[in-house]
């Protein structure tokens, strides 16, 4: 039972990414296309943490809060990118 | 080590709960119409769905090993602590490109 | 699974061979990316495609084969170095040549 | 080795006169004559031995493998042109001690004719096939030297160039051909050669070996079509000129033709390829020598004319038209090689070798003018002199050929043609030199005798002339019997070198050209008037054109591959790499292989379209940068997730680590980089691509199903065995990177080392041009510091590096270690730089990233030396478990301290690289601040 | 425990890896630091040429042995190779020391890691290890051939640097499908497996190993392969370009290293599948490289281009596969490396001379002061490049062509070797005469010669005289070393015989 | 704050450190807490460069009130957002507001920026340069007033008083 409500979010976390992938795809402006950027790895998140569920391991654990982390960086980089043009100044 | 039922029942309301609030999210990320709408959906539903998600998994795991497993928590903490310094720089770079916004807005964006 | 993840491949290496094909530095270097991306997935994909074995003992039944893993460990750091590399050069390129097609035809404006 | 000795002595003697330049001119000529003398001794010492009919063969082995051996050989031929080597060579020495100007340089002019003489001596006396090979391209190249001796003049270094590459590559040629005679018989010494001459004319490469070899003599000798290089070789000194193409050089060719003759003659394909050569030389040398208003002009083509003669009768392939050759070889060379040298003085006394303008200098230098008046006579076969015998010898031989069927009254045709000619220039070498008027316009006037010892070779060669063509029975008759009799390998058949034959036939020819000798050059004037007419022929010229042409088609051709296009190249490449492979993938029977595939599910399906999707969509939209690299970025995703799907949790949190810093790098790099790619290519061309990349797509898709689906054996089990019990860790992949393939890693660090390093030097130097718009062309942004990304990244800091500390620990047991960790350590610290500026972060942080990335690749190598000490091999881990009190179980890994380096390696790289990137704009910020 | 097999590779990293922490140290002192370590590889090389005469040194890094951990294999070739990497780096090091490395930085600490590449890229006995070397030794010359900078070296060395990033990818498909297929990365190991695969897989690991050929093509500069390498070797610096001259054969080394012996005798239908490519493809070379050579317009560009043509004669040579072949073959690859790198600092010298503006053009310059000298020492490089006598080419060349027999393969390479002998008479005589005697009157603009780059020249060009005086021994060595090549079973047992140390082992 | 020295630059920071190393290694044990109170030390002691104006707390009981408020907020505000977003969305009223900053230092300025990006309908899309007013866009606002009040009673007046409270 528990490993089927894991494969059903896992369905409704596909559909979030298709729908933050249309969105990428789509724009239509640069921020746009960041943002879902953004959303993209923190849904990559829950795909993780929902993998590591369904196979009863821990060790995704790393992988998601590296995600996190670089997510984030990824994010500020482009912003700062649209912002400034130079990243590093 | 079996996990008890009535925690496997807790842990899918808890996925299944984040899983939807970030599925809202992605909703409003493709469904609301101008840009700054849209950064509401994902700092915010997204975030939390993903934070419900990371406490089921550390109540999932801590009743699979001895000892309670806590270190998912840092993902819910970090991913609050980020999401709004993304948003508002996100926000500003949508102010510096002068996106459009939907006509009924209120209240300007500033000049970056 | 292994057709469709051949297909990915296919598809991947073919995105990134497209733009080594073009004319500028900048398209060459994201070109060079997905195709590292392409050829790091492939070499990882020789220890077979394994669910759920992560090669830690003790941590699954069974364990995937760790030496293709470890091989693109390397490759993905020597692959960075290498665009990393590459890159700053197409930069020194635009520098001394004015331009970053990748002959360092100056036409610029 | 006495032998070795003759060749040796000039070798190391052409020392001798450098290092006596300084010493006066005279010093320095005699010294160059030792060795040449110490050598005349020599062989001197060695003449009874040749004249009783003995070869010696002195033989030192040297390269087994090779064929190639220090092995000389003496015996009459090879005496006999060792004899005219050192003869005129002394006396050439003797000539050039005055000839040369006093600004002339003596010393390197005489170093180079020793060495030329070394080579000389070296082919003739060679009886290793190689070992000649050896001095036969020395020639080429001592001659070279002679002939571009006064470098300063365009024509001498063209005509040394042209000497060389025709010469030279004709020697290839001659290469060639000798190492397959050297295939056919099995061995390169003459000996063996000489006496296998069956064997060689029955083997199917017979003319290949033929025409490669008298390429080589061709080439060498002067003979049509080659012949062009030699008159523009009169460019050098008239030394040189009197040495290389009287006795030496030129000789060279004609020598190994009598040299190989018992080998390659005898056969319808020498007859025809020789004689034909010989005789389109003979006739087209004197010919055109008759047209020659330079001196030296006119003895060059006389010279081309009379080895033309040499070698038609060589290709007559009799034994007796053998002799003939031998005799002509000893007569041309003395009186060539006066007349080069009275041409000389001429030159020298006269300043000018025109012989429109040199008239009357027999009131000026009668002495010079009576012996070259006599050397002239020989030259044109005038009775009583040493031409005279050979050319007789020569018309009685052409007069007994019948190869050629019902044409051949050709040849005794062309001969008594040729006569005719070489009769009206040697009437006109004497007639317009030192009659027909006065002299116009002398650079030099009046000229005059030249000094006393300057005559004195010419006297002695002319004396030579006068007593062969004299007693030639008490002069020349045993040294021509040894030599011939070397040059048809046995006893030769009866012949007379008496000056009176009867009234026969080939004295008619001799009669007949004579006085049609006189008669032609009588006619003279008309006839200048209609070559003046003929369209010129230069072969300098031809082949000037001819290399220039060359040389630029080969541009162009160069060109047309090497287009200095990149894609152009990635093209060629591609298409290198599918035509290999896809040779082997059609022969596959079948793509798909024996085992089942798995299923798939959703999840990874969308995961996996997404990934496709980001990568077409990073192509389609690659001219909009910035799209196209978030769109990279979501490929960089996927494939950590890919990673993390298929079992490979470390290879996830590289891949994601790594991905970050390459899209803060990318973005870095695009911020001095225009943000859209024109369109440039035609939309063919696109689909050309697409092609090409598509192909590529299904090689690797190929490639990887075939592999997927194909069942597996590896050395892998052997990992997962000895990872806890060898190398102290549970997670395998760490344990494969710090210890069982610890030298891949140290490499690996190495690399970002060196990249980083590499990186630095590229950017140390570069000025770019700050953009002061965005790509929309508006003003950036004011605020640099978003003070929320400030303070939050200054938040992230500790807490990153305390998770770079976990992962490093971590590691060696589970997914993590310390590349990961470097690399949150760097990315961490590159917020740093991306909220608060380089500057503020450098002032705060004055860490030399060089110092990090070495020390890490340092600690790591050292890591490694440990175990040198305890006798185990580089890189041997060890490790140990500890009970600490309170603590409990303290794994120590010497891996631990190996991984160590790794981090420090990458922190110090990636940072090396992006912080010193960030200065590149300068502080553009500080800048608008004020 | 003889440790010395590993020198080569640990040396260069540990003084490069100093080097950076010295990086503002005193730039005498790191050179003299750059210079004794690479001269210290000259013995290094030596000993281990004389072990390897022996038997086949195996040294499995980290103490695990083949197949699973990483071996370095010293034979024969490799300690040739070594040397003959000691002697070119030595020469190299010791001009770049003038003045060349401060044109830009890190010099030294970047020649001792492209060293480490190189020297791992030979002795390696693991494939994907020699990813890694190959790698190394790639960044290292990226950032070596990019010293100094400037418009055409940065031009030449971003086409050499996206090609050869191209290039890595294709090894990694290529290693990858082999590891694939035979579950091992070992080459002595590998060949064992290929010899056993089964029908249907012979096909894949075919076109794995002909993707693995383009790779080694690249590097060694082949038919189609090559257009990168004139203008990039001849935008390097000389020092680097001389030592650039053994990366071709690091190319070339890995095809004679990989072919013979995972796709040789064994190897059923992949056996020798090689060589029915590299033959055309070395004759090809041969006549492109000398056509290159004719229509150069620099000296150091006409040097390049023989750099392709030597490579066209070795592929050629290889691909005859007998063991003359590889005899002469080996002798023309040492003498050929030493010259080219011999004619790149000679043509760093003459540029030096000849002034900026005059440079090593292929047109009339100043007057040369000691052009003497500076001509005569080109005129030797010249006729040993060309393979005239007396010097070593000749014997190379005499050595190739008469190992190829009488049939139609001789007929080719004759006629190809042969005439392109010809034509780089015809193009050095060109080059040497406009370069040494055309002067249009003024007196140079350029330095004096400098001695210490006359000697480092001078030692590489001293080495052709000195290899045929030394013809002798240096080509029983040479013959041991191919039979030591041609024994494939010898090899792969000395490699998967090795055994781990244990208790110390005992030095 | 007297623990604060050259030896111990961040003694909150220190702690929270040896807090987070127990949630990263999942466990408290003496070997943990030797190891995390190691790097609490060593870590500020690296990158107290990089902090160079600390904020002081003054009340961290109020603190911790002000977090467990924000989290419940957070829970709620979703609640109202996901409404917003699956309801109709053309009746939505999205506004730009500008608010009024009482706190001045940097670091509290960022947390109730956070704060208000977290919470109902609101993301802090901007801060002026003088780091007086702070520009919020919401969702939905139908009273901007309202929102200035909301947000000022709920988050800023408890940071006030953590951070500054002396000049509260
Ligand atoms: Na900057
Ligand atoms: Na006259």
């Amino acid at each position: 039972m528990f490993q089927n409500v894991v494969l059903l979010c896992l369905a409704i976390m596909s559909i979030s990414v298709v729908l933050t992938v249309m969105r990428l795809i789509k724009g239509p402006d640069l921020p746009d296309r960041v943002l879902a950027l953004d959303t993209l790895y923190i849904n990559a998140i829950a795909l993780i943490m929902l993998m590591g569920l369904y196979l009863r391991s821990d060790l995704f654990f790393e992988a998601a809060l590296l995600i996190a982390v670089m997510g984030f960086v990824g994010t500020v980089a482009v912003a700062k990118h649209l912002l400034r043009g130079d990243i590093i100044e | 080590m079996d996990t008890p039922q009535w925690l496997e029942w807790l842990v899918a309301a808890l996925i299944l709960v984040g899983s939807l609030f970030a599925l809202v999210g992605s909703i409003g990320l493709w469904k609301l119409p101008d840009f700054f709408m849209r950064l509401h959906g994902p700092t915010k539903a997204t975030t939390l769905g993903v934070g419900a998600l990371v406490i089921g998994s550390m109540l999932f795991f801590s009743a699979q090993r001895e000892g309670i497993s806590l270190h998912e928590v840092l993902i819910t903490i970090f991913l609050f602590m980020t999401a709004p310094v993304s948003a508002n720089l996100l926000a500003k770079a949508a102010m510096h490109q002068r996106l459009k916004r939907t006509e009924r807005t209120r209240g300007e964006p500033w000049k970056q | 699974m292994e057709l469709l993840y051949s297909i990915m491949l296919g598809v991947l290496t073919m995105s990134g061979i497209y733009l080594i094909l073009r004319a500028r530095t900048f398209p060459v270097v994201m070109g060079l990316t997905l195709l590292s991306y392409a050829v790091n997935l492939f070499l990882f994909a020789m220890g077979r495609l394994n669910t759920g074995m992560p090669a830690v003992l003790g941590r699954a039944d069974g364990y995937a084969d760790p030496l293709p893993q470890a091989l693109v460990l390397t490759a993905i750091v020597i692959g960075f170095a290498m665009t990393a590399f590459a890159l700053i050069l197409a930069l020194r390129a635009l520098g001394e040549l004015d331009s970053d097609h990748v002959d360092g035809k100056g036409d610029q404006q | 080795m006495t032998l070795a000795l003759i060749v040796l002595l000039p070798l190391f003697g052409s020392l001798l006169p450098l290092a006596t330049d300084r010493r006066g001119r005279s010093l320095c000529a005699l010294a160059t004559m030792l060795a040449p003398a110490i050598g005349m001794f020599l062989l001197w010492r060695h003449a009874e031995g040749v004249f009783a009919g003995d070869t010696l063969v002195q033989s030192l082995p040297w390269l087994e493998r090779v064929g190639l051996h220090l092995s000389f050989r003496l015996d009459g031929l090879s005496f006999l042109f060792a004899l005219m080597i050192l003869g005129i060579g002394l006396l050439v020495i003797l000539y050039a001690r005055y000839y040369l100007a006093k600004t002339d340089p003596m010393g390197r002019f005489f170093a180079y004719l020793s060495l030329f003489m070394a080579a000389m001596l070296g082919v003739v006396l060679s009886e290793n096939l190689l070992l000649m090979m050896f001095f036969w391209e020395l020639t080429s190249l001592s001659s070279f030297l002679l002939i571009s001796y006064w470098s300063h003049s365009t024509d001498a270094r063209k005509g040394a160039r042209m000497a060389l590459a025709v010469t030279g590559g004709g020697g290839l040629a001659l290469l060639g051909g000798v190492l397959l005679l050297g295939q056919i018989v099995g061995s390169y010494e003459l000996s063996d050669v000489l006496a296998s001459g069956d064997l060689i004319r029955g083997h199917a490469l017979y003319p290949v070996v033929l025409v490669l070899v008298l390429l080589g003599v061709f080439t060498k000798s002067a003979q049509f079509p080659f012949h062009f290089w030699l008159p523009h070789a009169m460019a050098a000194p008239t030394p040189v000129s009197a040495y290389l193409h009287s006795a030496t050089m030129v000789k060279a060719g004609v020598f190994l033709l009598a040299r190989l003759y018992p080998a390659l003659s005898d056969t319808d394909m020498w007859f025809f390829l020789v004689s034909i050569a010989g005789m389109t030389t003979l006739l087209l040398g004197a010919f055109t020598a008759l047209f020659k208003h330079d001196l030296k002009g006119l003895l060059a083509y006389s010279t081309i004319s009379h080895l033309g003669l040499i070698t038609l009768l060589f290709g007559l392939d009799t034994e007796l038209a053998a002799v003939a050759a031998v005799f002509h070889i000893i007569n041309h060379a003395t009186f060539k090689a006066s007349l080069f040298m009275a041409a000389g003085i001429i030159d020298h006394e006269t300043g000018t070798r025109d012989m429109r303008r040199i008239n009357g200098l027999w009131r000026f230098m009668p002495h010079t003018a009576t012996l070259a008046m006599v050397a002239a006579s020989a030259m044109a076969g005038v009775p009583l002199l040493n031409g005279f015998l050979s050319k007789e010898m020569f018309f009685t031989e052409t007069l007994q050929q019948h190869q050629f069927g019902n044409f051949s009254w050709v040849i005794p045709l062309v001969a008594t043609l040729a006569g005719v000619f070489s009769v009206a220039y040697s009437l006109r070498f004497i007639h317009d030199v030192f009659f027909n008027g006065k002299p116009v316009n002398l650079p030099k006037y009046p000229p005059h005798e030249p000094p006393r010892y300057m005559k004195v070779p010419v006297e002695i060669l002319v004396a030579l002339c006068l007593a062969v063509g004299l007693v030639p029975a008490f002069t020349v008759a045993a040294l021509l019997e040894v030599s011939a009799s070397a040059v048809v390998g046995g006893e030769l058949p009866y012949y007379s070198l008496s000056i009176w034959h009867g009234l026969n036939l080939p004295l008619m020819m001799s009669v007949v050209a004579l006085v049609a000798g006189v008669l032609v050059y009588a006619w003279r004037r008309r006839l200048f008037e209609w070559f003046d007419g003929l369209p010129p022929l230069d072969g300098k010229l031809v082949f000037e054109q001819a290399v220039q042409g060359a040389v630029r088609r080969a541009g162009q051709f160069t060109l047309l591959l090497e287009n200095a296009s990149l894609q152009r190249y990635f093209a060629w490449m591609l298409i290198a790499a599918l035509a290999v492979t896809g040779f082997w993938l059609w022969q596959v029977p079948s793509l798909k292989g024996s085992v089942a595939l798995s299923p798939v599910d959703g999840v990874t399906l969308m995961g996996m379209l997404v990934l496709m999707a980001g990568a077409l969509a990073t192509a389609f939209w690659h001219r909009q940068r910035l799209v196209a690299l978030i769109m990279l970025s979501v490929v960089g995703l996927m494939v950590a997730l890919a990673f993390a799907r298929f079992s490979a949790p470390d290879l996830a949190l590289t891949q994601l680590s790594v991905e970050v810093v390459t899209i803060v790098l990318l973005m870095l790099a695009l911020f001095f980089l225009p943000h859209r790619t024109p369109t440039e290519s035609s939309s063919l061309r696109r689909g050309r691509d697409w092609a090409l990349a598509g192909l590529a797509g299904l090689l690797v898709g190929g490639l990887s199903f075939a592999v997927l689906t194909r069942p597996y054996e590896t050395i892998a089990g052997f990992f997962i065995e000895n990872s806890y019990k060898g190398g102290g860790g549970t997670n395998v992949v760490n344990v494969i990177l710090v210890d069982f393939r610890g030298f891949d890693t140290l490499g690996e660090i190495s690399v970002l080392a060196i990249a980083g390093v590499g990186i630095y030097a590229l950017i140390d130097g570069l000025r770019l041009r700050v953009p002061e718009f965005d790509s929309m062309g508006r003003n950036w942004a004011r605020d640099p510091h978003p003070m929320m990304l400030v303070n939050l990244s200054q938040v992230i800091l500790p807490l990153a590096l305390l998770v770079s500390v976990y992962i490093f620990l971590r590691g060696h047991n589970l997914p993590g270690g310390g590349f990961i960790a470097g690399l949150i350590t760097a990315v961490a610290l590159i917020l740093q730089y991306m909220a608060s500026g380089e500057q503020w972060t450098t002032q705060r942080w004055g860490v030399n990233y060089h110092y990090v990335a070495g020390l890490g690749v340092l600690i790591a190598g050292l890591t490694g030396l440990g175990s040198l000490a305890l006798g185990y091999p580089f890189l041997t881990s060890s490790f140990g478990y500890f009970h600490v009190p309170l603590v409990g179980e303290v794994e120590l890994a010497t891996a631990m301290l190996f991984d160590l380096g790794v981090y420090l390696a990458v922190v110090g790289a990636t940072l090396l690289i992006l912080a010193n990137l960030g200065k590149l704009s300068g502080s553009r910020a500080a800048r608008e601040l004020l | 425990m003889n440790h010395l097999p590993v020198l080569p590779i640990v040396l260069p990293m540990f003084v490069g890896a100093l080097l950076l922490l010295l990086a503002r140290a005193d730039m005498t002192f790191k050179r003299g630091l750059s210079v004794a370590a690479t001269l210290a590889q000259i013995p290094i090389a030596w000993v281990l040429m004389n072990q390897a005469g022996d038997a086949v040194q195996v040294y499995a890094a980290g103490n695990w042995v083949a197949p699973f951990g990483i071996v370095l294999v010293v034979d024969r070739l490799a300690a040739l190779l070594l040397m003959l990497t000691a002697v070119l780096a030595s020469a190299s090091v010791i001009y770049a020391i003038r003045g060349d490395d401060s044109l830009g930085r890190n010099f030294h600490s970047l020649f001792q890691f492209q060293l480490m590449g190189i020297n791992g890229a030979f002795l390696t006995g693991d494939l994907f290890n020699l990813f890694v070397f190959f790698e190394i030794l790639l960044i290292a010359s990226y950032a070596l051939l990019l010293h100094g900078a400037g418009s055409g070296r940065v031009r030449a060395g971003l086409h050499y640097v996206l090609l050869n990033l191209f290039g890595s990818a294709l090894f990694l498909i290529a290693v990858g499908t082999l590891y694939g297929l035979t579950g091992t990365l070992n080459m002595a190991d590998m060949a064992l497996k290929v010899a056993q695969a089964s029908e249907a897989d012979m096909p894949i690991l075919g076109a794995a190993g002909m993707l693995l050929l383009i790779v080694f093509g690249l590097k060694s500069a082949m038919v189609p392969l090559y257009f990168w390498l004139p203008r990039a070797y001849s935008a390097a610096t000389p020092a680097v370009a001389a030592l650039f001259a053994i990366m071709t054969k690091v190319g070339l080394y890995s095809i004679l290293r990989v072919y013979p012996l995972v796709f040789g005798d064994e190897a059923g239908a992949l056996a020798h599948m090689a060589s029915d490519w590299l033959w055309p493809v070395g004759l090809l070379t041969i006549g492109l490289g000398a056509i290159g050579a004719l229509a150069a317009s620099t000296l150091n560009g006409l040097v390049a281009y023989l750099v392709v043509l030597s490579v066209g004669i070795l592929l050629a040579g290889i691909t005859l596969g007998s063991h003359d072949a590889m005899v002469g073959s080996l002798y023309y690859l040492v003498h050929s490396t030493l010259i080219s790198g011999a004619l790149f600092l000679f043509s760093g010298i003459l540029a030096r001379t000849r002034g900026p503006r005059f440079s090593v053009r292929l047109i009339a310059g100043p007057q040369l002061p000691g052009g003497a000298l500076l001509g005569g020492l080109f005129f030797i490089a010249a006729i040993s490049i060309v393979g005239m006598p007396p010097l070593s080419g000749f014997i190379g060349k005499v050595l190739i062509l008469g190992s190829a027999g009488t049939g139609v393969q001789a007929a080719w390479l004759y006629t190809l070797v042969l005439l392109s002998g010809l034509i780089v008479l015809v193009a050095l005589s060109r080059a040497g005469s406009t370069l040494f005697w055309r002067n249009d009157g003024v007196p140079a603009a350029g330095e004096p010669l400098d001695p210490l780059r006359m000697l480092a020249a001078g030692a590489l060009l001293a080495c052709s005289p000195l290899m045929v005086l030394m013809a002798a021994p240096l080509l029983d060595y040479l013959d041991a070393t191919a039979s030591q090549l041609l024994d494939h079973a010898g090899y792969i047992d000395a490699v998967l015989s090795v055994e781990a140390v244990t208790r110390g082992g005992g030095a | 704050m007297r623990l604060r020295s050259k030896w111990l630059p961040h003694p909150l920071l220190s702690l929270i450190l040896l807090l987070t190393w127990q949630l990263l290694m999942n466990a408290t044990s003496v070997g943990t807490l030797i190891m995390g109170a190691i790097l609490g030390w060593v870590i500020p002691l690296i990158t107290h460069v990089f902090w160079p104006n600390p904020p002081t707390l003054q009340r961290p009981l109020v603190l911790l009130g002000f977090v467990l408020r924000v989290l419940f907020d957070i829970v709620i505000a979703n609640m109202q957002v996901a409404k917003l977003i699956l309801g109709p969305t053309r009746q939505l009223q999205p506004t730009f507001v500008e608010y009024p900053l009482q706190l001045t230092h940097d670091f509290a300025i960022s947390l109730l920026a956070s704060t208000i990006s977290l919470t109902p309908g609101t993301v802090s899309a901007d801060l002026s340069d003088d780091r007086r007013t702070l520009l919020i866009h919401g969702l939905n606002v139908t009273d901007a007033d309202e929102l200035i009040r909301t947000i000022k009673q709920r988050y800023e007046t408890p940071l006030l008083e953590v951070f500054e409270c002396s000049r509260t």
